[in-house]
């Protein structure tokens, strides 16, 4: 279908007074890396369209113990703060230059995996999303806003306006592996923060991309770290059960037993680097 | 494209099966339902709008009880149809008695035609699984919180019904 | 060689070189032309079917939508690409008549006044499809009661009525009797995409004196213009292929495949048609490098001779032959490789599965035989206990050595480039080979040594 | 299908378009300006032969509808192109072999420019970050790199005199 309609609302109600108005059949895009070439392809084919470049949704802010992600903020916009350093290298490890110009935070959260690689350092951070309808706003855990493959929380009458991640002193760390070096899809996506308590853990986040329906909590995993001093033992340990809290595909990056086998290691290497004898990477 | 699972609801076999023939029950659980309607005993027509990550669309659904066995098992034919192709396909479900409670065992085949068929068979695959584990999640919600009042459930021939 | 050398050992400024870098150089798509349609394709969804029906009354009433194509609407529908060259039978559809035989195999092409216009009408082609069981692996598909692929009833392209192409030198069997030592391998490469920048597409444009110019990012410029007289039954003299210009091809651009359905949109409208695949078609639909599974079974001696080599090979043509059958008679000449063994069996199989064609990629036919029959020879070298270098060196091809399809050996090289390759990587060869040229042998070219 | 008139800079001159609703800037571009220097790959954002600076940063002009970049500033490889003889990356280009078959040369170009313009001296490493998101088919990268090192030398000894 040809697109009879293009809109490029300037603010935030006028973004909603439209979604109300044309439905669920109306396409909502940000940076385009998502939509485009769907529909370039002829695999979408909407009537109607909105783009949310112009909607004022871009701004990234440190307010309140939080820092404030513009749900239409550039990868680039992420990759120029230097808040929070573990953000700076989930959007360096993302896309291309001229992709990480378009593609935007919110839209991340949407990019099918194995794509999503930002979604996965957000999700270890604790983040929330905004989301904005008719009524107002509300916030969800990120964690919960997930609900399966290419599915979530989002309302039809709602938007994602905004990402806000606590800011933290807790070290963080990230990898991401794919089968280049740069503009790749993932394999697998590893990120991890810890909260110490003298020298034991006292709590433990660590996020999968690329081995599950949408990025996962490794939860049995950072159960495994809590209370131990991240030694080599409970690396491993921690490393070995994480294969269980994946649900690996095949694609064709790799197949499903390839991933399996690279969370156990990659999530060993992330919870290396954040192991007492190396520096904190503290914030 | 072949789909199968299993989950266990909370109640029993006949409540499960009277609410799957209930068209005011399939338009509170199935994702993105919008109308529902019985056209027939057996066959029910509806539109469903899904809007996903770059692909929005409304899908016409038409599915048939093909072959039905109160309250164990069933067989379900179909077609749905939208601007981005077409999915055909048949699917069977069991529904056993688990302690009062019922396990729904289904498994289903489906061609798909147009240009979903260029998808990555794992987005159509998941993206179904997905929206069966979320439709099953939703009808167990609902038959927590209404108990159908009779077994035998819906007896009125066509009914329509929009969302408020 | 005393005379003066004006371009070898110079660096030439390439003639290309100035609209490269400024963007002029117009290759096919950067053409537009008044009036121009646009034609996509609607293809299989299944690897193996048939076709019960086909219904266009949705996609006729898109607005834009110009017309439809199917195969009664083809001239010549059946062809084969290597026709030109006498390869028989005809087996490839232009458009699919009652059965498809690959996933994204073309069925209808939709002709109408914008891309967009034409991608709505292709959704809305409506197939009745009945699936038939699909075979993909070419063991397989050689087994009783694999799913036929062909039309003549079995999976394998026929040579001189032999399913395969047999090359054979003294006896092989006698000769691994004989042998000290016998190496087994297994060799499998992937179907390769060319992934062209530049995706593989056409404009035919309808001229004013009844011909049809078609421009083309073809890399087979003729083979294209013949093979599209043959199919639309029109004499060679009213097309007009223009090519040259090809955004990055590497084999993937020999098939015929735009050409002929453009050209025929181009007739039954008589307005310019494009048909330019789009970057999902041309990793999907496109025909890739073949699939190779290749068995050796090597006799040797003690001190390193190869005296018996065993080749069966197989080539994944995917559903059509394009140009794999050629590929693999290139392959059966080269199988047993660039050296001196005086017995040798080759059964090399060119064997139709359900997967996309498969056809020209550099050096088709001999690089994975490369891939398979080199890395045997490490093996070999490691059971016997000496170098990789000795292993080739006391095997190498000289000139008068008899090849086993019976030719002689002539300008053999083989043993000067390895000699020239181990002094740029500093290697010291020992004496007797640094002495050893590619010279006849004494009392060669006869079986045996 | 209401078309829309958008404004926006063209190198050094304003150009108006009439464009449908979601048309990308490449179409615009290629179709409409007849600038078929940007070139058409894979209209994914993957292949990186259609980038084109606006406000003087590389963007993937297949996936950017012209009606977002009203107003601003579009440098594609014809507007970099002196009348006379070549702007140093292009030199550099020809005369390194920096191609085979040309059709990423235009992208390559652009995400040179932009590269030299942020940082006059990359790294090598700089230089492989940067083209990340080219890709080229036959050459390989090599004589790529190198030419950007030789047009960052001669644009660091012109010292900005030549054109930007």
């Amino acid at each position: 279908m040809t697109v009879s309609s293009y809109f490029l609302p300037r603010s935030l109600p006028e973004a909603l007074e439209i979604l109300q108005r044309h439905g669920p059949d109306l396409l909502v895009m940000a940076g385009g890396t998502v939509a485009m070439p769907l529909i370039n392809e002829g695999l979408s084919m909407p009537g109607a369209v909105m783009g949310l470049r112009r909607a004022g949704l871009d701004r990234i802010e440190r307010t309140d113990g939080a820092l404030r992600i513009g749900a239409t903020a550039t990868l680039t916009q992420l990759l120029d703060q230097d808040a929070i350093p573990v953000l700076r290298e989930a959007a360096r490890t993302t896309g291309s230059w001229a992709i990480r110009n378009m593609a935007t935070v919110g839209g991340n959260l949407f990019t099918p995996p194995p794509g999503g690689d930002v979604a996965v350092a957000l999700l270890a951070l604790d983040a929330s999303v905004i989301l904005a309808g008719p009524t107002g706003e509300r916030a969800l855990p990120l964690a919960d806003f997930f609900t399966g493959f290419l599915t979530n929380q989002l309302a039809p009458d709602e938007l994602l306006v905004e990402l806000r991640v606590p800011m933290t002193s807790d070290p963080a760390a990230w990898v991401k592996f794919g089968r280049k070096h740069a503009n790749t899809p993932a394999v697998v996506t590893v990120a991890a923060r810890l909260r110490w308590s003298g020298d034991k853990i006292a709590d433990a986040r660590i996020a999968l991309g690329a081995v599950g329906p949408h990025p996962i909590r490794a939860r049995q995993a950072e159960q495994r770290l809590v209370g131990t001093r991240l030694g080599p033992d409970a690396i491993a340990a921690a490393a070995a059960v994480a294969t269980e809290d994946c649900e690996p595909f095949t694609d064709a990056i790799a197949t499903d037993w390839y991933r399996r086998r690279m969370v156990a290691i990659f999530v060993g290497r992330v919870l290396e680097q954040l192991a007492p004898r190396a520096e904190p990477e503290g914030r | 494209m072949n789909l199968s699972g299993s989950r266990t609801l909370d109640a029993p076999r006949e409540a499960v099966f009277a609410a799957i023939c209930d068209p005011a029950t399939l338009l509170a659980v199935i994702p993105g339902c919008r109308a529902i309607e019985r056209t027939s005993e057996t066959e029910y027509r509806g539109e469903i709008a899904l809007r996903l990550p770059g692909i929005v669309g409304t899908y016409r659904t038409v599915v048939r009880m093909a072959d039905a066995d109160p309250p164990g098992y069933g067989r379900l034919e179909g077609e749905v149809v939208g601007s981005l192709g077409s999915i055909h396909g048949h699917a069977s479900f069991r529904l056993t008695d688990a302690d009062g409670r019922t396990t729904v065992d289904y498994d289903g085949q489906a061609v798909i035609g147009g240009p979903l068929a260029r998808l990555d068979s794992r987005f159509i695959e998941g993206l179904a699984g997905s929206l069966i584990g979320q439709g099953l999640g939703n009808l167990n919600t609902r038959l927590q919180r209404h108990p159908p009042a009779g077994a035998s459930g819906d007896q009125s021939p066509t009914i329509k019904e929009t969302p408020a | 060689m005393s005379a003066r050398l004006n371009v070898v050992g110079q660096s030439v400024a390439r003639s290309d070189g100035i609209g490269h870098v400024t963007g002029r150089t117009q290759y096919t798509t950067d053409r537009t032309f008044p009036g121009m349609l646009h034609l996509k394709m609607a293809r299989s969804p299944l690897h193996h079917a048939r076709i019960k029906g086909i219904d266009l009354s949705e996609a006729e009433r898109v607005p834009g939508f110009v017309r439809a194509l199917t195969a009664k609407d083809v001239p010549h529908n059946r062809y084969t690409i290597l026709g030109l060259i006498g390869v028989e039978p005809e087996e490839e559809f232009v458009l699919a008549e009652d059965r498809v035989r690959f996933k994204g195999e073309a069925i209808v092409a939709i002709v109408a006044e914008t891309e967009e216009a034409a991608f709505e009408a292709v959704s809305k082609v409506r197939l009745d499809l009945e699936e038939l069981p699909a075979v993909f692996d070419v063991e397989e598909a050689l087994k009783p009661g694999a799913p036929i692929v062909t039309h003549w009833g079995n999976n394998t392209f026929m040579y001189e009525g032999h399913p395969c192409r047999r090359v054979r030198l003294g006896d092989v069997e006698r000769a691994f009797g004989q042998a000290d030592h016998i190496i087994e391998g297994v060799y499998n490469t992937s179907p390769i995409e060319h992934a062209p920048t530049e995706t593989t597409g056409c404009i035919a444009v309808p001229e004013a004196n009844g011909r049809y110019a078609v421009y083309t990012n073809t890399q087979a410029l003729y083979f294209s213009l013949d093979n599209t007289a043959i199919i639309l039954q029109v004499p060679g003299s009213r097309l007009h292929f223009i090519g040259g210009t090809v955004g990055g091809g590497f084999g993937g651009k020999v098939d015929v495949i735009v050409e002929p359905i453009a050209t025929l949109a181009a007739m039954k409208t008589n307005r310019p048609v494009k048909f330019s695949y789009s970057r999902s078609e041309e990793m999907q639909v496109s025909s890739t490098r073949s699939a190779w599974r290749i068995y050796l079974k090597d006799g040797v001696t003690s001190d390193g001779r190869l005296i018996a080599r065993k080749v069966t090979s197989y080539a994944d043509s995917g559903a059509y032959s394009r140009q794999t059958p050629y590929a693999l008679t290139k392959h059966a000449a080269n199988a047993a490789g660039p050296y001196n063994i005086p017995n040798v069996s080759i059964d090399a199989y060119c064997v139709f599965t359900n997967r996309p064609p498969t056809s020209a990629m550099r050096g088709f036919g001999i690089t994975m035989a490369s891939f398979a029959l080199e890395v045997q020879m490490d093996k070999i070298a490691e059971r016997v206990g000496v170098d990789p270098w000795t292993i080739r060196f006391l095997n190498a091809y000289r000139n008068g050595d008899m090849k086993p399809h019976r030719k002689l050996a002539e300008d053999a090289t083989l043993i000067e480039t390895m000699q020239a390759a181990a002094t740029l990587v500093g290697h010291e060869l020992p004496d007797e080979f640094k002495a050893m040229t590619s010279a006849p042998r004494a009392g060669s070219h006869v079986e045996g040594r | 299908m209401a078309s829309t008139i958008v404004t926006f800079e063209f190198g050094e001159r304003e150009v108006e378009v009439m464009v449908r609703p979601m048309t990308t800037l490449q179409i615009v571009l290629r179709e409409q300006l007849g600038a078929t220097a940007t070139k058409d790959g894979c209209r994914q954002g993957g292949c990186g032969s259609c980038i084109v600076l606006v406000d003087g940063e590389p963007v993937m002009s297949c996936l950017l509808p012209v009606e977002d970049i009203a107003g601003r500033r579009v440098t594609t490889l014809e507007t970099i192109t002196p009348a006379e003889g070549l702007h140093p990356i292009q030199q550099a280009f020809l005369d390194s072999y920096a191609f085979q078959c040309g059709y990423c040369t235009p992208g390559m170009v652009m995400t040179s420019k932009a590269l030299l313009d942020h940082h006059p001296d990359p790294s090598g490493d700089d230089i492989g970050e940067a083209l990340a998101g080219n890709v080229c088919r036959c050459t390989g990268y090599r004589p790529i790199i190198r030419a950007i090192g030789v047009a960052a030398e001669a644009l660091r000894e012109s010292d900005g005199e030549q054109p930007r």
